[in-house]
């Protein structure tokens, strides 16, 4: 049990950079477009390291299966929602910024 | 109207299949959400009942044949690209200059209108590198992040992917 | 002892944010910054209540507060710019009507 | 309690903080909205490691609320908020 304990502490310190990764590039990335892959990917990324850390510690099937519920609707969440915000970006004509 | 006649010729065993699924599917949330409790399904049912006749109200047309050798291989698959989405999204971020070179693909897929091609179109998003930005009928508009990486080849490995998952014949020289 | 220090940090944090927040949407002059400011507020606020462990109250806070508080207050925001702009006020179905000939017509100009 | 949960709680909070000023700074009102989406993310995750950190278990589902009204209000502001005048970049 202590080892799969060690390896949901390493998960979830693993998701860490990703969550800051996505505050990161949110601030850094030149325009919409690139921003929205900055927060989707990378917080999605992280979300699921740490869901997959707290599930290796969790103590029931239950507890684990909720977590696993709660990634797949952000995951859709946040899918949904980017493709929403890029494509009335598109429909306003606001262009992508290039190199 | 149309969606209520199509509901209509499709034969009652299949209607009845697909009650069954969504009744099991939900049931199956129902059961995540309140946990083990025998009497929480009192207020369950009527629940279960209701989001069965939403579900075929709002989405009546549902040819779900998933097949099950196509989600054994899209599980790993998925979480393996989406992971290398956000090492990708990080070193690029990172980077002292920034290592982004945006531009737009447009990509013409084959698959059938519905429940396939929007979850083609939503997965499109959490590839590396890539972001779905418009869907007209049947050509998705691609935002993708640095023009060098193989973004077509990526799109139609996906594209098969799904192709599999929902049993649909990919017909060549439609996907370009 | 460890991890009461570190919660304190974490206390410390999340009122110092609130605060700032709080602040920043009372000070903004643009109305639609202040209902982004206070959808996060919201969120903030619902970890406020479960660090004051209420969490019956932090699920009604992120249910209404930042749930659905803020899409009322959104729409209320554009219902109010077109008043503003001298037009009358329409209903729902006509409002996306009107969206629709309003995107053809930009994009016509364009 | 268990302190790394804890303070990996913090860490994504000071993040949080961080993306507050993509909320203050814009400049479309698109960039305001994504990060309200991205606090909503990091709330879910906080949220999970408060609920292990603090030994509630109550706290999964307030996480579930976030995860669905997150997105809500992204729906809304695409939906019926943003009009021209908002998504062009003001200067």
């Amino acid at each position: 049990m202590i080892t799969l304990d060690n390896l949901g502490i390493l998960c979830i310190v693993m998701g860490l950079p990703f969550f800051l990764t996505g505050t990161v590039g949110l601030l850094r990335f030149p325009d919409i477009y690139t921003r929205l892959h900055a927060l989707t990917k990378a917080d999605n990324v992280g979300l699921g390291l740490i869901i997959l850390g707290l599930s290796l510690q969790a103590d029931n099937l239950f507890t684990v299966a909720k977590l696993i519920l709660i990634w797949i609707l952000v995951l859709i969440a946040s899918s949904a929602s980017c493709h929403l915000v890029a494509r009335s970006a598109m429909q306003k004509n606001i262009h992508p910024w290039v190199k | 109207m149309q969606d209520n006649n199509r509901l209509s010729i499709h034969s009652h065993s299949h209607l009845g299949r697909c009650i069954f699924l969504r009744f099991l599917l939900f049931s199956a949330v129902w059961l995540v959400l309140t946990g083990s409790e025998a009497e929480s399904w009192i207020i369950g049912f009527p629940a279960i009942g209701c989001a069965v006749f939403l579900s075929l109200k709002l989405s009546p047309s549902s040819h779900v044949s998933l097949s099950f050798v196509g989600i054994c291989s899209f599980i790993p698959f998925f979480l393996r690209q989406s992971s290398l989405s956000g090492i990708d999204v990080m070193r690029r971020a990172l980077s002292r200059r920034l290592a982004v070179n945006p531009g737009l693909v447009s990509y013409t897929t084959f698959l059938p209108e519905g429940a396939p091609r929007i979850f083609f179109v939503n997965t499109i998003s959490l590839l590396p590198g890539t972001l779905s930005a418009d869907l007209q009928s049947n050509t998705v508009t691609v935002h993708t992040i640095d023009k060098n990486i193989p973004i077509w080849a990526n799109i139609q490995n996906l594209e098969l992917r799904i192709a599999i998952l929902w049993r649909v014949t990919p017909q060549k020289g439609k996907a370009l | 002892m460890m991890s009461y220090s570190i919660l304190t940090v974490f206390d410390i944090v999340l009122i110092s944010t609130l605060l700032w927040l709080a602040w920043k949407m009372l000070r903004s002059e643009d109305i639609f910054k202040a209902v982004v400011l206070f959808i996060s507020f919201g969120l903030l606020m619902a970890l406020a209540w479960v660090r004051m462990r209420a969490p019956d109250v932090a699920l009604a806070e992120a249910a209404l507060g930042a749930g659905l508080t803020g899409p009322l207050f959104l729409s209320a925001l554009r219902r109010m710019e077109r008043l503003h702009k001298d037009e009358r006020r329409v209903d729902i179905d006509e409002e996306r009507k009107s969206d629709r000939t309003l995107d053809t017509k930009q994009k016509e100009a364009l | 309690m268990s302190y790394l949960h804890i303070s990996c709680a913090l860490i994504i909070l000071c993040s949080i903080a961080a993306g507050m000023i993509r909320i203050l700074s814009g400049p479309t009102a698109a960039d305001r909205m994504m990060a309200a989406q991205l606090f909503g993310t990091c709330g879910v995750a906080i949220l999970l490691l408060l609920a292990k950190g603090m030994d509630t278990i109550v706290l999964l589902d307030i996480a579930l609320v976030f995860a669905l009204l997150a997105a809500l209000a992204t729906i809304t502001f695409v939906r019926r908020a943003w009009h021209e005048q908002s998504g062009v970049p003001r200067r």
